[in-house]
């Protein structure tokens, strides 16, 4: 049971969701539909367990005092805070202008945003330390990416010849480089998902 | 249904998806073929993958410092083929920190994540003979956000400073900032991912990286079953068969026989 | 041999990160608060749309799918402003869409400021079907008849009592479709709209997509692409000596950004050819 | 600005400045931010979840009496069993349908989107007589070379380790181009917070005077 059942459920499942594929008939597209609200379902009760398992760490590190405890006070505010001004007031906390919704449009947004553009800087050091011509690899990555870049420094007549030598890069060795990736993950996952549905592959799940 | 105007038939099969049953269904043979031959005894020979001596050096490493390790499995769910090659590789990797004192720091974004996290470095650990310095605390949820989540693993590495970091899975914007800030703190980095925009990052920032399908290679691999290697024979064999249909098809094409290529088109 | 210069190559190869941020902030900071004009390349790519517009007559329809977010505002809001402007401007009608979950909002915020400032009516000029998830079956039922996927619009009036949808059933009614999108939803319209029912077809997507849909351009499955903030920027610099946007409304968001676009890519530029030249005068000299 | 905008944005700026600080070292202003976002983003996804997610697809269809809907909620309670010492090993059941339908969606996908479609558009006519047709030789061989670097059975020696070689190289053209491309969406974030700051210091200035 124990040990049978998971495996069994992996391989239904599986099968369902693959032959669906091939069906044409609604009443599977029905199921198909069905099935992926299960999903969402399952999703929300899992949720639920990030959340146990998030205060837990923090509660924990709060009640032991482990240094620095005071910022994981910060966490369990913020977090006990937003589900306050989220449930509190129902759907109406989803409207513009609710005390959640700015807690997501002054702190959320902000935040995030923040963290993408700290992407600016770390690219620029990252082709810095690491766009060396040491070996013929390195070399193609850098003459590559910088022919892009160039594509944004105006370059009087120049801009014209860079502008052919980036489409080129774009449409021909890029495109192939993307085709063949694409074929090899394909075959990898396609593989990957067969030896999983199958029940080849199962070091995934615990033991007992 | 909206869709019922007209997308349905009364057929059992969709006859427009034919050509992708076909390849599926030889390519479901030829894996299978090939993992009966390594069952049956049958030795199949596999290149070394270089991806693997970099993870065992970078354990290495980090054992010798007495420092933790850190892995990071992606920000994507358990319905991830990506997820699940990570969690495959993540009970190896397990396996190999147990019998050394060093902890093994498993930051997790889905919540569904975190109890196959917990599966596989408990296996790992019992499979080394070492259950007892499994310690749960390590494996832990941050958030569901990726940038919370990323924030909070760059917070492990400034504080926890592993001296190694693993990064296997789906990544996305968050690859670079990871793979940095690991950067930052001298940390031994190994990275692998089939999400092509990042690839560009991680060969940039990590010592060694795994690509696209290597990483389901690796995953195979390391299971150690010789079984499981052939999964990577009847991929090498469709493979092999592409770059047959590939040449097939642009001669064709050239003399204007557009019959092959339109077999493959699908909708 | 001389101390010093292996010194100086030394330190030209192992700047510290922090200096690279450094220089970064302050240009960045620098061009945001002086910034200075810079001339933009126009790609074919993205003159054809333009043209596309150009030609259209004042009564006709152009199709746009926004496919977005917030996280990729900053890169796709300026096109559509530009698109969005330049039709209204001339009097052509546009029929919106969306097939991405967080995307409605996008739609909303771009047509309820241009429709004001051209004085456009809902319903007469403009009709907003909605956002429908599944975006192939979507598509697909909309190539059938628009009142499938959405019987009503956005609003929640039916599409048989507004007066622009009198006729206008699918893709033949309108005189083009451009799809501006952040993700996949680009892929269906191709294989879909384009594809299927041979709807014509153009897109705008982000800088990191763009490379991916060239095939399909040289192909004749799409007839123009904007990428990123550099196509629209393009864009705007066409619609602006068309008349269509002005500088002094401060219409022109994507081409603004550019001087900051060239200063920072100049930069890394800089960086990259720095530590390069710092390693092989020091390889030189041992 | 009113004082409402001047307020929040203010706090807006303040956590995007702290996020900055970070880059030059780790300090309270970031741990601040970073600890606070990771709660509040917790909640939100909670909430937002619960109200698109479990209130449209359990609570809904519930009301509307499709009872058959029991079953996910069900597999979802089973979840919980992990907090059990003893029933943990139920929570299992929940996350073998999980993965057994991803793994089965994504089978047919994977062939036919990664498979099927990069291969047929890879055949393409191949000529010297025009510049398209030599492209395609080039896109062709860089496909095939590529896909030898992904061969697994065979070292790659001799003529094999070649083409591999070219492959590899082939890869790694795309994928500088793939980083010179993201440079200027990074950047566009970038400009965009910065002017936000900019015009949020003009109007502070503003207001206060």
């Amino acid at each position: 049971m124990r040990r049978v059942m998971p495996f069994t459920i992996v391989t239904v499942t599986g099968l369902f969701m693959l032959v669906q594929y091939f069906i044409p008939r609604e009443e599977f597209e029905w199921l198909y539909e069905w099935t992926l609200d299960w999903i969402i379902v399952i999703g929300c009760f899992a949720m639920l367990l990030g959340l146990w398992s998030m205060t837990y760490v923090s509660v924990s590190k709060v009640r032991r005092k482990i240094p620095g405890w005071g910022y994981n006070v910060i966490t369990l505010a913020g977090l006990f805070f937003v589900l306050i001004v989220g449930f509190v007031p129902g759907q109406a906390s989803l409207v513009r202008g609710s005390a959640f919704m700015h807690l997501f449009e002054y702190i959320y947004i902000p935040v995030q945003a923040s963290m993408f553009s700290l992407l600016a800087f770390y690219i620029a050091s990252a082709a810095y330390r690491a766009f060396r011509a040491r070996t013929i690899l390195a070399t193609i990555l850098l003459v590559s990416a910088i022919i892009i870049m160039l594509r944004l420094v105006p370059l009087g007549p120049l801009s014209a010849v860079n502008q052919w030598l980036a489409n080129f890069i774009l449409t021909v060795p890029n495109m192939a480089a993307k085709r063949a990736f694409w074929i090899g993950v394909g075959l990898g996952a396609t593989a990957t998902a067969l030896k999983i549905m199958l029940g080849i592959e199962r070091t995934y799940m615990g033991r007992d | 249904m909206m869709s019922s105007f007209f997308l349905y038939s009364s057929s059992w099969f969709d006859f427009n998806r034919i050509n992708v049953f076909i390849i599926l269904g030889a390519f479901f043979i030829f894996v299978i073929y090939f993992i009966r031959e390594a069952k049956a005894g049958k030795s199949l020979f596999v290149r070394r993958i270089a991806g693997l001596d970099a993870i065992e050096e970078a354990v290495g490493r980090a054992t010798e410092m007495g420092k933790p390790i850190l892995y990071i499995s992606g920000i994507e769910d358990m319905d991830n083929l990506q997820t699940v090659a990570s969690m495959i590789i993540l009970g190896n990797v397990a396996e190999m920190v147990a019998r050394y004192e060093v902890p093994l720091l498993v930051p997790i974004c889905r919540p569904f994540v975190v109890p196959v996290a917990e599966e596989a470095v408990k296996q790992g650990y019992s499979k080394a003979g070492r259950p007892d310095a499994y310690n749960k605390n390590n494996v832990r949820y941050i958030s569901d956000e990726q940038f919370a989540y990323t924030a909070g693993v760059n917070g492990i590495m400034l504080r926890d400073r592993p001296a190694a970091n693993f990064m296997f899975g789906s990544f996305f914007a968050e690859s670079l900032i990871m793979a940095e800030t690991g950067f930052s703190t001298g940390a031994i980095q190994v990275a692998g991912t089939a999400n092509i925009h990042q690839l560009p990052f991680f060969v940039v920032a990590c010592d060694y990286t795994i690509i696209g399908e290597e990483l389901f290679a690796t995953s195979a691999y390391l299971s150690k079953e010789p079984k499981l290697l052939g999964s990577l024979k009847g991929s090498d064999l469709a493979k092999f068969l592409i770059m047959v249909s590939l040449i097939i098809g642009a001669l064709l094409e050239t003399f204007g026989i557009t019959k092959f290529t339109s077999w493959f088109s699908v909708q | 041999m001389d101390n010093g210069k292996s010194n100086l190559y030394d330190w030209m190869m192992n700047l510290d990160r922090r200096w690279v941020y450094l220089v970064i902030g302050v240009v960045v900071t620098l061009t945001a608060i002086a910034p200075f004009k810079v001339p933009v390349y126009v790609t074919p790519e993205v003159r054809n749309i333009y043209n596309f517009v150009e030609s259209m007559e004042p009564g006709e329809v152009l199709m746009i799918g926004v496919d977005y977010a917030p996280e990729a505002m900053a890169e796709l809001h300026p096109m559509n402003y530009a698109i969005t402007r330049q039709c209204f401007a001339k009097g052509i009608k546009l029929l919106l869409c969306c097939l991405h979950q967080n995307g409605p909002g996008m739609v909303e915020q771009v047509i309820a400021q241009v429709s004001k400032e051209y004085d456009k009516v809902n319903g007469v000029d403009y009709v907003y079907l909605g956002y429908k998830p599944y975006p192939a079956i979507t598509i697909l039922a909309m190539g059938q008849n628009f009142r499938i996927p959405f019987p009503e619009d956005y609003y929640g009036t039916s599409l048989d009592s507004l007066p622009m949808m009198r006729n206008i059933v699918n893709f033949d009614n309108v005189q083009a479709i451009i799809n501006i999108s952040a993700g996949s939803a680009t892929e269906y319209w191709i294989n879909y709209a384009n594809g299927r029912y041979n709807a014509k077809l153009a897109i705008g997507v982000t800088g990191v997509m763009t490379s991916d849909y060239y095939p399909f351009l040289q192909s004749g499955q799409i007839f123009g692409i904007i990428g990123g903030m550099k196509g629209a920027a393009e864009y705007e610099d066409l619609a602006e000596k068309g008349g269509y946007i002005s500088r002094k409304k401060d219409q022109l968001t994507a081409f603004k950004s550019m001087p900051i676009q060239t200063t920072t890519h100049i930069v890394v530029i800089l960086f990259i050819v720095l530590g390069n030249v710092g390693y092989f005068m020091s390889k030189k000299v041992k | 600005m009113g004082t409402h905008d001047i307020i929040f944005n203010g706090i807006a700026a303040f956590l995007t400045i702290s996020i900055y600080t970070f880059l030059y070292k780790d300090n309270p202003f970031y741990k601040f931010a970073e600890h606070l976002v990771v709660g509040v983003s917790a909640g939100y996804f909670t909430v937002i979840l619960y109200f698109n997610g479990f209130v449209p697809k359990l609570i809904e269809p519930l009301k509307q009496e499709k009872f058959y809907y029991i079953l996910p909620a069900i597999l979802g309670l089973m979840i919980w069993t992990r907090f059990s010492r003893k029933w943990s090993w139920i929570s299992r059941f929940s996350l073998a349908f999980y993965i057994g339908s991803g793994a089965g969606i994504a089978i047919p996908l994977y062939i036919q989107n990664f498979v099927i479609r990069q291969l047929s558009a890879t055949m393409l006519p191949v000529g010297v007589s025009t510049w398209p047709l030599i492209t395609n030789i080039l896109i062709i061989i860089g496909v095939f070379c590529a896909l030898t670097y992904f061969y697994f059975s065979k070292e790659h020696t001799g003529a094999f380790g070649a083409s591999a070689k070219f492959g590899i190289w082939t890869l790694m053209v795309g994928f500088g181009a793939g980083f010179g491309l993201t440079v200027m969406g990074r950047v566009s974030l970038l400009a965009e917070r910065v002017v936000f700051l900019r015009d949020y210091l003009s109007e502070l200035f503003k207001y206060l005077s």
